[in-house]
């Protein structure tokens, strides 16, 4: 698990506070080049705490980072994109007002007559036509994607989301409960597209609180407890149960490296 | 699930029903005031059967009365120019309390780099600088203007974006940071006497052009490019604006560097207008740029809005100012009118709205 | 010594000459201060300047008063921390009974409205409209005093038998600005109604009126325009032929001897407790006199 | 996992480490202007060693300047007095712009009930009504007055409950509206004499007495009464206080009401404290009551402020507005050292406050 | 299912039209008392939407409301809930600068001195002692319940919403995905916490994406699409697999009581 080269994303004594509230502590984590490992744990444990201070939404207490070989001290959510981290947060982070294509291409629209600067003339019509194609593919249902996002239902704005995380190429793809507000069809889409995020070898790392979508899609679970990790699973190559995940979960296991994790 | 041009499947769409733009209630609003004065004008006894928009005198060419039209639109160009700026600001977000009083600052500066020589073959009384400052070509004054312009909106958009202050607060502290430029700049003491160039920026009908082309083009910028998608994507939702790679700091500085910059070309236009500048200039600007905006349907907690619906704000003004003085309305009466429509074409306006979509 | 001195708008052109006529004034006297403070028309504002001067230890207090009906507050303020005050411009309501240090130095705002409107009158009877004209009036912010009193004087002067044969189609606010004045003006010129006679409050809604009329064509010579204060930019344009009438009150001497009677009150000296400074009518006749004083 | 006071388990809670109240830091603020300016009186070469709080002349018996202390308080206590309302509405997520002009209006109509009959001897002069509005007791004009607030605000509450237009706009047309009225009620005339127990509420410090039992009290009702929890509930979401089954129209319309008779009683001890009215008062309290709320704290998005953060925005007002006479600062220097100041204030404050939960 | 008196619910040509989007059409349903209904669907296919117009928050285009045997038509939530209806609404409802008590407590707050009406007296202390005891309820852990909401996980957030609804009795629950963001404790303690209703015979609408969740708890799934409701499945009585729904909700299989639905 230590191959140097082969790490995509490494974090060292990863620790968040919310005043006195110790969100984070110590989290040590590896992640290698085209592997898939779920997130998971109890509501509150710190998962998507540990996700904000990877993409630099949130400035960590202490720790390091290390993306793609090279520490990184992302400022903000813009560094880290630029890095190659594409998320899909717990929040969604849709501008209600906007319509789904706007929403689909905000921060990457496609332009024409670039010399403008910032005053480039937006390509309405590619983006309209690439979105209905990104939207194809989570299942979702949209009958008029012209409306604005504060219209849509909760399934609509997530499929939202994640077409825009999978429509982009990155080099490391986050996705925090993705599938929560799904039904059973766009589910079903959705884990057919982190099936073939896998395929093309493309790092992912997924929260979600469904054992069957992990033990289906995934390599490696990571449990968080009360803000500490207290497993690391090869769910792959080992002979864990979904029983044994619940009882990291719960705290009625802990393994053997991470005992201080009380 | 067959692949329209509008959706992917799901409900039914029916596309007829789509509901106008907002801009129409606006133009309705405007439309029905225009209707009351002219019933006003027929009905007051003491109005002896004058029109509001008509020529019943005879006294121009055309069916229309081309002094009302031209007035009505004339005396809201320059504060329409400070709205169309005060719109993106507000559809990013924000607000700019900084813009009245920036123009009193920016036609003190102006003007001082805009004087004449001679006045009626006397030195200029009002002489701000020494010779060289006289009889400059009519670029420099302008260019200085709008610099100070860009200055002061690069300041308000870097505190609003780097410290994280209210756009409320850190404009309402520029607000009396200008005041006090305006006063500081000659101690008080009016500057007059332009250059006949200069005074032509601003003479007859010139700030209805101005106006009109700026509003073209910033209708353009607003709902074509980048920057428009930025301003309502920053407006709609901050955060998300954030998240998705917006650098939202850098967009915020230029939204109220354009704001600043419309703010100091209208203080141009209206010293130009004026043939002076003087420290009061531009009071309560800011209020009526916002109003303009806010009943051209800008929404206040961002994100909505556009210039073609600022532009009819502003003729709502112009035609109430006109409609009041053509009914030879008392003062006090005047004030109270405007504050009640004022509000009642935003309640109408709202009433619309909410037909569509009834969430109570 | 250190003087603290309140005034009621700094945005005023008037004002500002007269300001700038007591720190030049005080400026040229060794070991004298000027505090001046800006009470931008509120009255509340301008009573907790006079407390701060007092809690600052000044010598003396000169109050260009933003509404004459509040001074006798200001007058018990100063009085029982028994620093001298100075009224300066605008008469107290309490000018009867002002404590032994405390003086003023005003003029009475009567005389500049009627000035103005009865040297119109005049003229409109000299270009012979005496059988009847017809005329607007541009006042100042209704909220300020100078703006209802002198709207008031032109009343009178027009209730006058000599000058009623001169009738008000309207008279609106402009808010003592230029810009506004130029708007209203067109906005009546839109109307088309004949008309001989333009009252303005001040100079500057006299140029707004004569920069729309101008604009719409509408000769100079025809139309009696009247301002009061007597600015550099009025009497420029009473030199075009433009502006017909304007009132000039010395307000650089006022600030003077404003200056001097404080000064002199500090220093327990005795002064004259009321000095008036009269208005004067300025018409292109007599302009020359006035060219270089405001 | 076990049940403690402050929650159900899960992470580490660490409670000292909680951060002070957001009020520490206004407190600090203050302090520091106020150490900036005794520094000043040091080093500054024309102030002779002046203290801006201590008594160094000898002029009191107390070691401090009491003339000063005085001053601070007493100049805002009026506005103060507004502001209280205001962080009400502004807590609820709306904004009243029309408190200053209310304030003008209301003065106008409570002097004219509270006019004395004889002014040294003569009838007096500035009569309004007939003899029977002459020497009434002291509590009908309050009355009045108490009654007009509460008039204009239920307006202003049930337009923005009712109609949901928004806050700024039926607050700037009730602004217009209210100053119209005030220069109707007497034509522009200004009102004076009061009688001699109308005086009294607010001669002397009485001003700063109103202020601090209304902050008292509106301390206590925002903290621990249903109101207040009502109010802070609307202000951060108003959908969920409506789902929740709190009656958002009811709620607001009872908040405007609070803060226009919140203005209105300013009104009463402002023209009893200058023994006139005039249509003028009140100009800019409007912004200075939001201002000095926003000092203390209270976020303009709704949801967050306390009354204490307001009383102590109001004291960073009082000091800058005396320190600035005290060093003898020019007029246009001390608008824009007050609007630095203002920023300022807030700049230190969001920084505080940034660093407990970083996010960026 | 007609028994009259017996019905608690019942809405006859229920629809909702936003602008051109027909996001509810001539919805006819009965809820018997003490029966627990999933509600399944398809994401965007109305069922939140229904919800919105049993509870008065939105405004219906036609159609009627019966609730507990009176015709009602409620302006707003406020009506909704003094009639006896509870909701957790997809977005929570939740005021974000307030801490848990206090939106536990949100609009029926505990007080003391009732005679100062609108200004009467909160009871901080025995609302912040109920509280801990609802969040036991739910098994979510929260370090701190004087924290402001905002700065709540989702699940947290989730579970404030649940505990509220499930604290106060009513005549009839609605819950729109409540488990979504749930971990898997505490989608079991919410489990209970639907039980615990049924067995005390309060009745109860459920959406849920979750086939298990609805299968293990419910007496009856409606099934919602495109804005229609197109199956009625007694899944107590009668043979129905999940694969079953699934063929419903994608529109393999129609009621033919419902074939108008296309
Ligand atoms: N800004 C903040 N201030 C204070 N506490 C916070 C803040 N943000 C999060 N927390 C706390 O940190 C803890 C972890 O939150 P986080 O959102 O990471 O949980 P999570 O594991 O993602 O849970 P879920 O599964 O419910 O989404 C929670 O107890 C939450 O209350
Ligand atoms: N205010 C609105 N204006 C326009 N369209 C709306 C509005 N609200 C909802 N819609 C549309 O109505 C449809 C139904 O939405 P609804 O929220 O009821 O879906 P849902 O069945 O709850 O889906 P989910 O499972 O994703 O929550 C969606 O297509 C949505 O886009
Ligand atoms: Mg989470
Ligand atoms: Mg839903």
């Amino acid at each position: 698990m230590t191959e140097l080269g082969n790490i995509i994303l490494e974090t060292r004594d990863l620790t968040k506070h919310y005043g006195g509230v110790h969100a984070l502590e110590g989290a040590d984590f590896t992640l290698r080049k085209g592997e898939h490992v779920a997130i998971m744990g109890d509501n509150g444990a710190g998962k998507s705490t540990f996700v904000r201070q990877i993409t630099g939404v949130e400035q960590k207490t202490r720790g390091d980072i290390i993306f793609d070989g090279k520490p990184v001290n992302f400022t903000g959510p813009l560094d880290a994109r630029e890095a190659g981290i594409e998320a899909v947060f717990q929040t969604l982070a849709l501008a209600d007002h906007l319509d789904v294509p706007d929403n689909l291409f905000l921060g990457r629209e496609k332009t024409k007559w670039n010399w403008l600067g910032p005053f480039r003339r937006l390509d309405y019509k590619s983006m309209r036509e690439d979105t209905l194609e990104a939207l194809q593919k989570t299942g979702v249902k949209i009958p008029n994607i012209r409306n604005t996002i504060q219209n849509m239902s909760g399934g609509q704005r997530q499929c939202v989301a994640i077409a825009r995380t999978a429509t982009f190429h990155s080099k490391l793809t986050i996705m925090d409960e993705p599938t929560a507000a799904l039904g059973v069809q766009e589910t079903a889409q959705v884990e057919n597209i982190i099936r073939t995020l896998k395929e093309q070898g493309e790092p992912l790392i997924l929260i979600s609180h469904n054992m069957r979508q992990v033990f289906d899609l995934m390599d490696r679970v990571v449990v968080f407890r009360r803000g500490r990790i207290c497993a690391n699973l090869d769910i792959r190559n080992e002979d864990i149960t979904g029983e044994d995940v619940v009882a990291y979960i719960t705290g009625a296991k802990t393994q053997p490296e991470y005992e201080d994790a009380a | 699930m067959s692949k329209t041009d509008h959706g992917v499947g799901g409900l039914t769409y029916d596309k007829s029903k789509k509901g106008w733009p907002n801009e129409v209630n606006i133009f309705a609003a405007l439309i029905l005031i225009i209707l009351i004065f002219e019933a006003l004008g027929q009905f007051l006894p003491y109005m002896n059967d004058q029109s509001f928009l008509f020529d019943t005198n005879g006294r121009f060419d055309t069916i229309f009365n081309e002094a009302r039209l031209k007035i009505i639109i004339l005396q809201v160009a320059i504060i329409g120019i400070i709205s169309l700026g005060v719109t993106q600001v507000i559809i990013s977000g924000g607000i700019d309390l900084s813009s009245g009083p920036l123009v009193g600052a920016a036609a003190m500066i102006v003007m001082s780099f805009a004087q004449t020589e001679l006045v009626n073959g006397n030195p200029n009384p009002k002489a701000v600088f020494g010779d060289w400052a006289f009889d400059l070509p009519v670029i420099v004054p302008v260019i200085v203007g709008l610099c100070f312009g860009a200055f002061i909106g690069a300041i308000n958009g870097s505190l609003i974006a780097f410290t994280r202050i209210p756009p409320f607060i850190a404009t309402l502290g520029m607000f009396l940071i200008c005041r006090g430029i305006a006063q500081w700049w000659t101690k008080g003491q009016p500057v007059s006497f332009p250059t006949e160039s200069f005074a032509a920026l601003g003479s007859g009908m010139m700030p209805v052009v101005w106006f009109a082309l700026l509003a073209v083009l910033f209708h353009l910028v607003l709902r074509y490019t980048l920057y428009g998608k930025h301003t309502y994507a920053i407006g709609s939702n901050e955060d998300a604006a954030r998240m998705s790679g917006i650098n939202v700091k850098r967009h915020k500085v230029l939204v109220y560097m354009i704001a600043s910059m419309l703010a100091a070309f209208a203080a141009i236009i209206l010293s130009s207008k004026n043939l002076t500048a003087q420290t009061g200039m531009g009071q309560f600007y800011e209020l009526f740029a916002i109003a303009m905006a806010v009943i051209g349907g800008v929404s206040l907690t961002g994100g909505r809005g556009s210039i073609i619906g600022t532009v009819l704000g502003a003729m709502v003004f112009g035609v109430i100012q006109s409609g009041f003085t053509y009914i030879k309305l008392d003062a006090f009466y005047q004030l109270m009118a405007m504050g009640a429509i004022i509000i009642s074409a935003v309640v109408l306006d709202q009433w619309r709205q909410q037909r569509g979509s009834s969430r109570n | 010594e250190t003087i603290g001195v309140s005034i009621a708008r700094f945005d005023d052109n008037f004002l500002t000459v007269m300001r700038n006529g007591m720190e030049d004034y005080a400026g040229g006297i060794d070991g004298v201060d000027l505090q001046v403070e800006d009470a931008v028309d509120d009255v509340a504002k301008q009573l907790d300047q006079i407390n701060n001067f007092i809690a600052s230890g000044v010598d003396a207090i000169i109050v260009n008063a933003v509404d004459t009906s509040a001074t006798e507050a200001m007058s018990q303020a100063a009085a029982s921390a028994n620093v001298p005050l100075v009224y300066v411009n605008r008469e107290p309501v309490n000018v009867d009974t002002l404590p032994d240090n405390q003086a003023f130095v005003a003029s009475n705002e009567i005389e500049s409205g009627t000035l103005a409107a009865f040297e119109a009158c005049k003229m409109l009877r000299a270009a012979g409209h005496a059988g009847g004209a017809k005329g607007y009036m541009l006042m100042g912010q209704l909220s300020n005093q100078a703006a209802v009193q002198r709207s008031k004087d032109v009343e009178d002067v027009i209730g006058m038998d000599m000058c009623n044969f001169i009738t008000l189609i309207d008279k609106q606010t402009a808010e003592w600005s230029r810009d506004k004045a130029q708007d209203l003006m067109t906005n009546w010129l839109s109307s088309g109604e004949e008309f001989q006679v333009v009252f303005a409050n001040n100079d500057e809604m006299a140029i707004g009126a004569i920069q729309a009329m101008k604009a719409s064509g509408v000769s100079m010579e025809d139309v009696v325009v009247v301002g009061v204060d007597a600015t550099q930019d009025a009497l420029v344009a009473m030199q075009a032929g433009d502006l017909d009438a304007t009132v000039f009150q010395d307000a650089a001497g006022q600030g003077q001897g404003s200056v001097d009677a404080a000064l002199s009150l500090a220093r327990g000296e005795d002064v004259e407790q009321k000095v008036y400074i009269p208005f004067k009518l300025v018409t292109p006749a007599n302009i020359d006199d006035f060219l270089s004083k405001n």
